[in-house]
């Protein structure tokens, strides 16, 4: 469609609403953008770590790039190139004390490796090594001094004779220089980086001041390494480094479904470590039933404040507000106290004699408890949208429904109630958008059964600090509720959640 | 930051505890230096909290207390500043070297003990049935028959383990070995299963005390300062059982990362709270033992109820028949996989 | 007139309060024999919905007695009255589809399925909505809606309808063939209706007796003619219609007409309506079209009055000149837009009169 | 619904107060744990007991110890005072900067409105345990993305700071302010900042003299709800925050966990206290509210 | 006719679409000289309020320029274009007294106290409202409102005042009154206005010239008699007032008067408006109020037609009648309920006629 002056109608439009678009967007931007840094962002961040696996990089460098030539299928241990790289890789991440790190990193994966880095950081530096330094030492003094490494280093022909010594010394040098507060060039280079200079030598490269290597007793850093441990040379370790080994992995998703990356590809977990599909459930389950309770206990009540004449009702609305605005925590106590086996409700119950002093009712640290008490907390949530539905239904339908010549209860079944129903779609959603994501109150009064997944990733984040995985099981709760959340627009649009009123 | 020239936080674990080292060691350091002291509790997520401020690069906090397991992971990562004992600490008055002095307490590098505590257990007096000796230690809380009624253990699989073990007739040296394999795994989690809906599990240490006020079980696991407080103090009808405690130990960190004015001043601190008199002061609020060897003799009767303290402290030779000492090092390692076995036990 | 028994509707001294303070319907005495279209018309807050929702069982009468077809409906739930009802928003069902709107009735009355499916044909065909079973109320257009309202209250046959302005929400055009097929509908099916408005046009051309309410009582109840022709009171005569008053005092009266001093001098004849007695105060009531000012067509024995033109409005169909008459400013006369019609000029002085029998002295 | 009418069978005026009965029961599941805590917090113990005293309406059983605990414990005034701190600027940036944004999205011609206002409800959509730890980590260690290239760290942190648990705060507030003024602007008439500006005043002073007035009941409820959230948040706070912006919820938290003490019952029995006088406060703006709009006929 | 140079406001070919597929406004050419009060007039959804939302400066014209004085004002925001304007709902500002919605505009453009003062003085005495300057709008009926919108729009004395339909929700009475009070006000004060409202009467009634908007055009802008009696299409014819249309086919032209043969056979006279040819089809429109039945008054040399009464309807100052003519039941004939007026009866059969220059050939 053209407008008048040939151009499509679109753009005049287009051009004709710019400014109203730019004033709208001007007021909107400053909040937009406030969420997007203060909330949108911190939370893909997050989300990356269920991901990202750096830290096996960027620890072990040099031992993940010889790694890639060493066959995981065989079943033998690396080569000496491989532990050479470890050895350098190993002897910084002690100085930074990044290793064990590291070991609880992959800890995750395999139990065990955690000690088994721990160990040889604390072994790395006594390995017998210093036979080269000495060797080369008193084969020319030059060779002790650091500014005569300091000087080589900076010569482009040495350093493109001697790769490995090089990139060696360039690590140290920054080691030294950030974590010892130390100047290179006045610091007598470590033992690893002799022996990475022997062997650049062994291989062939030309030194700056020729040393006669044939002296040198080799040292075999496969037998060190597996004097600390004998896991050293146990392939079942070097193939979980190589597995972990690139930036980003799935490991933590497949934990967060109980399955793990076995010998022969995915496969479940040991029956006795399956937790999370079950607390996944749990929590859906748990949530279902809160929902339901919400909407039994909620429609009642939205119905009678819809009815009422709108003083009485307002006055009653604070009744569901009050709680709805009283410390969380406090209300969660105060059901610890009403629920527990000593407690009120049980005091009662026996006072009145219908159960016996022996056979009280156990409602609290179970999923009972959990769903009282959340029943409790997101009824609110349950009788706003209700309530805000139902208000718009006229009693004229009623009226009309009785002069038709239904009864009471027909007039409500098939007249009000259908008309309720995005009312009561409206509230299910939200209540189980929200219960679905809580923590507070299940941790109080859930005991072990009535927790959800939200206390998994409390645990995780807080606790065994393992937060790759806290990030996937938060990425997978995320995905749900996001989808929840999507239906819940689709359905009921956002704009019609309402609070109150 | 918002730290002014003045201001220290110590990171503790609140409640008496916290307030046993205000009145033993901030107070009459606060006297003395001027130093304003905020107080955070939130050592039981020191770790994680550490872990994030080293990422971030921004440590607010100044003085962190852990138990010793936490002390020796946050000084593997390098999250917690290595100390040389005898350079920073006080001598004992005899002139004994802080490192004899604390002895065997000093488990990591990093690590300035302060207390010795243990994980014991509390029951219900007037719950013990008629005609039966109250219960002793660890091992009565498996025994539904003698003892009926709920009880009251940790969440998580530390203590726990072991103590079903060793009541399942293990000993005492085999029972880490013995955790280290699948079919040692498996019998603590059967033992474990013979109290399983008897149990409520607990995750702070407060939980165990209301729950022994309220009648809601008949015994229970927690610190036994709780206990104390508990029975000395709220006179609550309840008993200890002392045997198998598990002896564990309590700690000052210093965050590695601190500017040179804010570690010299926690070092100053650190020096002061930690002598033989201000460790033998804080006994007299709570029932820990302190880590000196020199303090021992200085323990003396309770700051308000003028009751004697040594009898209560779990070094008292009379509570220490049995003590369990955790392997904090084995834990290190097995902690992630049992946690997951454990947990997933606990959801079946 | 008809007494209570045999009437079909009948309202007893009724009186309603909602705030037990305030009566909204003061002693309403009210009877309809079968089969008559009978319309309530007032104001707003007269009490017209008040009286519906009584008859239909929504609201309870303070006092008195309602009954229908001789039988007290006092304590009959609404649901068992058998009225049928349409009212102001149509109270379609949103949720369900026109035919099952229309079913609704039948099936609570637990009416086979065949049967309620023809029944269902023949009503939407009643109203010519045949093709359009299968829609949403919300799909159809306001005229629609109106017609599925009329035929869910008449498709189970009730002897009494009662309608709550159903035509207030439209627009002019379509109330007007809206208010035909009603009155259609109604008297071709012989059903007795009760229908609430406060559009007086609508009022005239639907009703067989129309009720006009003030202040929750009956100001007259009357067919439309006898109430625009001969309104009782100055409330009647001023809602009814356009109307013209003049105020005076009685001077004489003799049987059927009588003279009315204006309080300007003017002495003019009238009909006496409620004025009883000589020296009372009165309001003298003239409709504009009924006023004469060609001197050929006024009447040679009645009085005249003096009249300045003040403005000449052109309303298409007819012409409406505002005057000054005997010391008002708001007399109007409506003259027909004929080709030989005169355009007063304003500044104009005419002459006026009337037909004695056209002017009513009614109650100050 | 008005009373029961005359012709009421057995069974309505059964229904009827069984229904009335039923609604009265669960507004008592909705009161309960406020009822039950007011006693509890003049108990004489200190534990979450009903002792026996109590019961028997012994005035030994009572105490005000845990008020007076809660008014000389600087712990709990150091945490009264940062809640004091904290809610109200977080309720002050989330209401600006919500209420502006409302407006936007109330206008006719907003592209992307959708997606915008998703995102802008999701905080409260998101689980807290996912949004506290996202705004720990990120918070740590801020930064600023740049597609293609990747990111630039900021020099600074924000846990542990004020300035981080009041963003954090403000953004869990945000929604709420969102929703309650975007429904108020629903009932906005247009027309009204229309003819102001068709009586020549500009886009600012339209918007103080005459819309911020009559939308100041939704932004006051929006601001309420923000400032409860705050005032109630815990997850977030533990995370974000450390000792120096310790707030009430944080206080009961660790006291929960640390030392179960009724000083929490009596600190929330004081907050019950203003918390009705907030509600009646806000129920007297609504009918004001009410009145002022009952004029324009819609 | 104006040229856009020396009209006050001016639309130049202007163009609006809202969702950049349908155009609303198409074309619209228009052109006011100072002083004259204009009204747009049409059907729900014709472009009416667009158009005044445009000259307002509230929504902006995808094509096309609109001038004010003289001056284009694509480009002036609202607030600058100093046009006064009464809105449908009033939108009297309901947190404000009266006197302060009165002081507003003379507020924000920095008037000092006490000339406000008595600005809002004068506005307030203008439309008869001086003693509730203090109360709230809610305080205010329905037409105090209206005064009130009306005193504020003025009170800035703009030279454009805009009303969108100011008198839609008012009862008819009141509608009546203040339709004489805004124009009485309109030309005292010589102040240029634009008028929108959808009521025909209301149009016919005030205005100087009337816009019939449909479809996004201007159907036709003429003086209110031209616009009835000479409508220039069929949609106007229909619009505007009542209508009968019959349709046929032109047979003869000649100057002012051409000869249809109805599609019934019949054979009428009728004024050419837009037929230009024999042969063509066309709708030929007489009003109710021109057809004359009474045979002494049908003209003589008229052609005349048979019809049979179907209906006659009592509404109070008018009877109106539906004939059977030619074919179409939907003939109405109007007539004044005078004294000497016949009450046709359903069934009669009488012959109808009118004046060849009241029946117009329009496009079919
Ligand atoms: N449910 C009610 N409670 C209290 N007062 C009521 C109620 N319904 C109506 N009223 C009052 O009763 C009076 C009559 O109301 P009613 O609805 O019968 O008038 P109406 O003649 O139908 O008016 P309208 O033409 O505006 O519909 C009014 O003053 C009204 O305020
Ligand atoms: N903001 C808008 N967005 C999209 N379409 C609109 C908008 N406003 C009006 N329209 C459409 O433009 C057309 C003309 O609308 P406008 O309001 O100008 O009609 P109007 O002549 O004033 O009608 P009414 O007598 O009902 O007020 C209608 O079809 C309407 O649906
Ligand atoms: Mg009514
Ligand atoms: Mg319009």
């Amino acid at each position: 469609m053209l407008a008048a002056d040939g151009r499509p109608l679109k753009a005049s439009l287009n051009r004709a609403l710019r400014r109203q678009k730019i004033r709208a967007l001007f007021l909107i931007a400053p909040l937009l953008i406030f969420i997007l840094v203060s909330f949108v962002m911190p939370i893909f961040d997050m989300l990356l770590r269920s991901v990202e696996n750096q830290i096996v990089g960027n620890t072990l460098p040099r031992t993940v790039v010889a790694l890639q030539d060493w066959d995981e299928n065989a079943d033998t241990a690396p080569d000496e190139v491989v532990f050479a790289a470890l050895y350098t890789d190993i002897a910084l991440a002690a100085e930074y004390k990044t290793h064990t790190r590291l070991g609880s990193r992959l800890n995750y994966e395999m139990t065990g490796i955690s000690s088994l880095f721990r160990k040889t950081g604390r072994a790395v530096g006594r390995f017998e090594t210093d036979v080269y330094t000495e060797a080369f030492q008193a084969a020319d003094p030059a060779y002790a001094d650091p500014a005569q490494w300091a000087g080589w280093m900076q010569d482009d022909n040495i350093r493109a004779a001697l790769p490995q010594t090089t990139n060696t010394y360039d690590a140290w040098a920054q080691m030294i220089v950030e974590e010892e507060n130390d100047i290179p060039a006045e610091e007598e280079p470590w033992d690893f980086v002799y022996t990475a200079l022997y062997a650049d030598a062994a291989g062939g490269a030309a030194l700056p001041i020729s040393v006669d290597l044939s002296a040198i007793e080799p040292v075999s850093l496969q037998a060190s390494f597996a004097e600390i441990d004998e896991d050293w040379i146990d392939p079942d370790v070097w193939q979980t480094i190589k597995a972990f080994s690139p930036s980003y992995t799935d490991g933590y998703f497949l934990n967060a479904v109980d399955l793990l990356r076995g010998a022969d590809g995915v496969e479940q977990r040991p029956e006795n470590e399956r937790l999370y599909i079950g607390q996944f459930i749990n929590t859906f389950v748990m949530s279902l039933s809160i929902m339901g309770m919400c909407v039994l206990l909620g429609y009642p009540i939205a119905w009678l404040l819809a009815n009422l004449p709108a003083r009485s009702a307002n006055l009653l609305m604070i009744l569901v507000l009050l709680p709805f605005w009283t410390s969380l925590l406090v209300r969660t106590s105060a059901w610890k106290v009403l629920l527990q086996q000593q407690g009120v409700i049980n005091d009662l119950l026996v006072w009145m004699r219908i159960i016996a002093d022996d056979g009280r009712l156990t409602m609290i640290n179970n999923q009972t408890g959990t769903i009282i008490a959340m029943t409790h907390i997101l009824l609110p949530f349950m009788i706003l949208p209700l309530y805000s539905v139902m208000k718009t239904i006229p009693p004229s339908y009623l009226r009309a429904a009785k002069s038709l010549g239904a009864t009471d209860w027909t007039a409500f079944w098939r007249v009000y109630f259908p008309q309720s129903v995005p009312g009561i779609g409206a509230g299910c959603i939200l209540v189980f958008i929200l219960s679905i994501g809580y923590y507070i109150t299940p941790e109080l009064v859930g005991g072990t059964k009535g927790v959800f997944i939200s206390n998994r990733i409390a645990f995780h984040i807080s606790s065994s600090l393992n937060w790759g995985l806290a990030a996937a099981l938060g990425t997978i709760l995320l995905t749900v509720v996001m989808v929840l959340y999507w239906m819940y627009d689709k359905i009921v649009g956002i704009d019609n959640v309402k609070l109150g009123g | 930051d918002g730290h002014m020239a003045n201001e220290m936080t110590i990171v503790s674990w609140g409640g008496a505890y916290s307030a046993s080292q205000d009145n033993a060691y901030h107070q009459p350091y606060i006297a003395q230096s001027g130093i304003s002291i905020i107080n955070d509790e939130s050592a039981s997520e020191a770790v994680a909290k550490l872990r994030a401020m080293n990422e971030a690069g921004n440590i607010t906090w100044d003085l962190v207390d852990v138990e010793a397991a936490d002390a020796i992971r946050l000084c593997d990562e390098g999250l917690a500043m290595e100390v040389d004992v005898d350079e920073v600490l006080a001598a004992a008055p005899d002139g004994t070297s802080a490192t004899d002095d604390f002895g065997g307490a000093l488990v990591s590098d990093c690590f300035i003990p302060q207390i010795v505590f243990s994980t014991t257990f509390g029951y219900r007096t007037d719950m013990v049935p008629e005609g039966v000796e109250p219960p002793s230690g660890a091992c009565d809380v498996f025994d539904l028959e003698t003892y009926p009624g709920k009880r009251a253990l940790n969440r998580n699989p530390i203590a726990n383990m072991e103590w079903a073990l060793l009541c399942d007739g293990v000993a005492y040296e085999d029972v880490y070995d013995m955790l280290e394999t699948d079919e040692g795994q498996a019998q603590a989690f059967a033992k474990l299963d013979t109290i399983k809906d008897q149990t409520i599990w607990w995750t702070a240490g407060a939980e165990t005390p209301q729950l022994l006020a309220d009648g809601e079980i008949f015994m229970g696991s927690t610190y036994n300062g709780r206990l104390f407080s508990l029975i000395a103090e709220q006179g609550q009808p309840v008993g200890m059982a002392w045997d198998w405690q598990m002896f564990d130990l309590d700690g000052w960190v210093i965050p590695t990362g601190l500017s040179e004015d804010r570690l010299a001043r926690t070092l100053d601190y650190v020096y002061f709270a930690t002598d033989t008199q201000r460790l033998a002061d804080q006994a007299a609020y709570i029932s820990y033992g302190p880590t000196r060897q020199s303090s021992a003799p200085l323990v003396g009767k309770h700051a308000t109820l003028g009751i004697d303290m040594a009898p209560h402290m779990p070094t008292e030779p009379s509570n220490a028949e049995n003590t369990f000492y955790n392997n904090y090092l084995w834990w290190a390692d097995y902690r992630d996989d049992l946690d997951a076995k454990f947990q997933a036990w606990l959801a079946q | 007139m008809l007494d209570n028994e045999n009437a079909f509707v009948a309202f007893d001294r009724v009186q309603k309060s909602y705030d037990g303070e305030t009566l909204v319907v003061k002693d309403l005495n009210l009877a309809m024999p079968k089969g008559e279209f009978l319309t309530m018309l007032g104001p707003s807050g007269s009490g017209k919905t008040t009286c519906l929702m009584m008859l239909a069982g929504f609201e309870t009468a303070t006092h008195g007695d309602i009954t229908l077809d001789g039988i007290s409906i006092n304590n009959i739930p609404p649901h068992k009255r058998g009225i049928g009802m349409v009212f102001q928003n149509y109270a379609l069902f949103p949720h369900m589809t026109v035919a099952e709107n229309l079913s609704f009735p039948l099936e609570v009355r637990k009416m086979g399925k065949s049967e309620r499916e023809e029944k269902v044909k023949r009503a939407l065909d009643m109203v010519q909505m045949g093709s359009f079973a299968g829609r949403r109320p919300a799909q159809l257009s306001g005229g629609q809606q109106q017609r599925i309202a009329l035929a869910r209250a008449l498709v189970f046959e009730p002897e009494l309808v009662l309608m709550d302005e159903p035509l207030g929400a439209l627009d002019k055009q379509l109330r007007e063939t809206l208010q035909f097929e009603i009155t259609n509908l109604a008297h071709d099916l012989g059903i007795t209706t009760v229908y609430v408005t406060h559009d007086q046009t609508e009022a005239l051309t639907m009703s067989d007796r129309v009720a006009v309410f003030d202040d929750g009582r009956i100001q007259q109840l009357a067919p439309p003619d006898e109430l625009y022709e001969k309104p009782q009171n100055s409330f009647v005569a001023q809602f009814i219609g356009e109307n013209n008053t003049l105020e005076g005092v009685v001077q004489e009266i003799q049987g059927e007409t009588c003279i009315v001093k204006l309080d300007s001098g003017d002495i003019i004849d009238a009909v006496p309506v409620n004025v009883s007695a000589v020296g009372d105060r009165t309001k003298v009531s003239i409709r504009p079209e009924r006023v004469e000012f060609k001197r050929d067509r006024l009447h040679a024995d009645a009085h005249t009055l003096k009249a300045e033109v003040l403005e000449f409005i052109y309303m298409g169909d007819i012409f409406r000149t505002r005057l000054r008459v005997a010391g008002t400013d708001e007399f109007v006369i409506k003259t027909r837009n004929a080709p030989d019609q005169a355009r007063l000029k304003p500044g104009e002085m005419i002459e006026i009169g009337w037909l004695p029998q056209d002017c009513r002295a009614l109650d100050a | 619904m008005s009373g029961l009418p005359p012709y009421a069978t057995k069974a309505q005026t059964l229904r009827y107060y069984g229904l009335r009965t039923l609604c009265g029961l669960i507004f008592f599941f909705l009161i309960a744990p406020i009822i039950v805590i007011i006693p509890l917090s003049f108990n004489a113990q200190d534990f979450f007991t009903f002792t026996p005293e109590m019961l028997s309406l012994n005035p030994d059983g009572f105490s005000t110890k845990h008020y007076e605990d809660f008014f000389s414990n600087s712990d709990w005034q150091l945490a009264v005072r940062n809640s004091l701190k904290i809610a109200p600027v977080a309720t002050l940036i989330s209401v600006s900067l919500g209420t502006l944004a409302a407006i936007g999205l109330s206008q006719s011609h907003v592209p992307f409105r959708r997606a915008i206002m998703a995102i802008l409800i999701s905080p409260m959509i998101v689980p807290l345990i996912i949004s506290a730890t996202g705004m720990y980590f990120f918070y740590s260690n801020p930064y600023i993305p740049i597609p293609f290239y990747g990111k630039i760290e900021l020099p600074f942190t924000l846990t542990g700071t004020y300035l981080g648990v009041v963003l954090a705060h403000a953004a869990l507030g945000i929604p709420f302010v969102i929703i309650t003024v975007t429904a108020t602007l629903v009932g906005f008439d247009n027309s009204l900042t229309r003819a102001a500006a068709n009586m020549g005043a500009g886009p600012v002073t339209t918007f103080f003299r005459v819309q911020m007035p009559l939308i100041l009941p939704g932004v006051v409820s929006g601001g309420l709800f923000a400032f409860i959230t705050s005032f109630d948040e815990v997850v977030v706070v533990l995370f974000v925050g450390s000792a120096g912006q310790k707030t009430l919820p944080w206080q009961m938290f660790t006291g929960l966990r640390e030392q179960i003490s009724p000083t929490i019952l009596a600190v929330a029995t004081i907050l019950i206290g203003i918390s009705i006088l907030l509600l009646f406060t806000l129920e007297i703006l609504r009918r004001r509210s009410e009145r002022l709009r009952g004029m324009s006929p819609s």
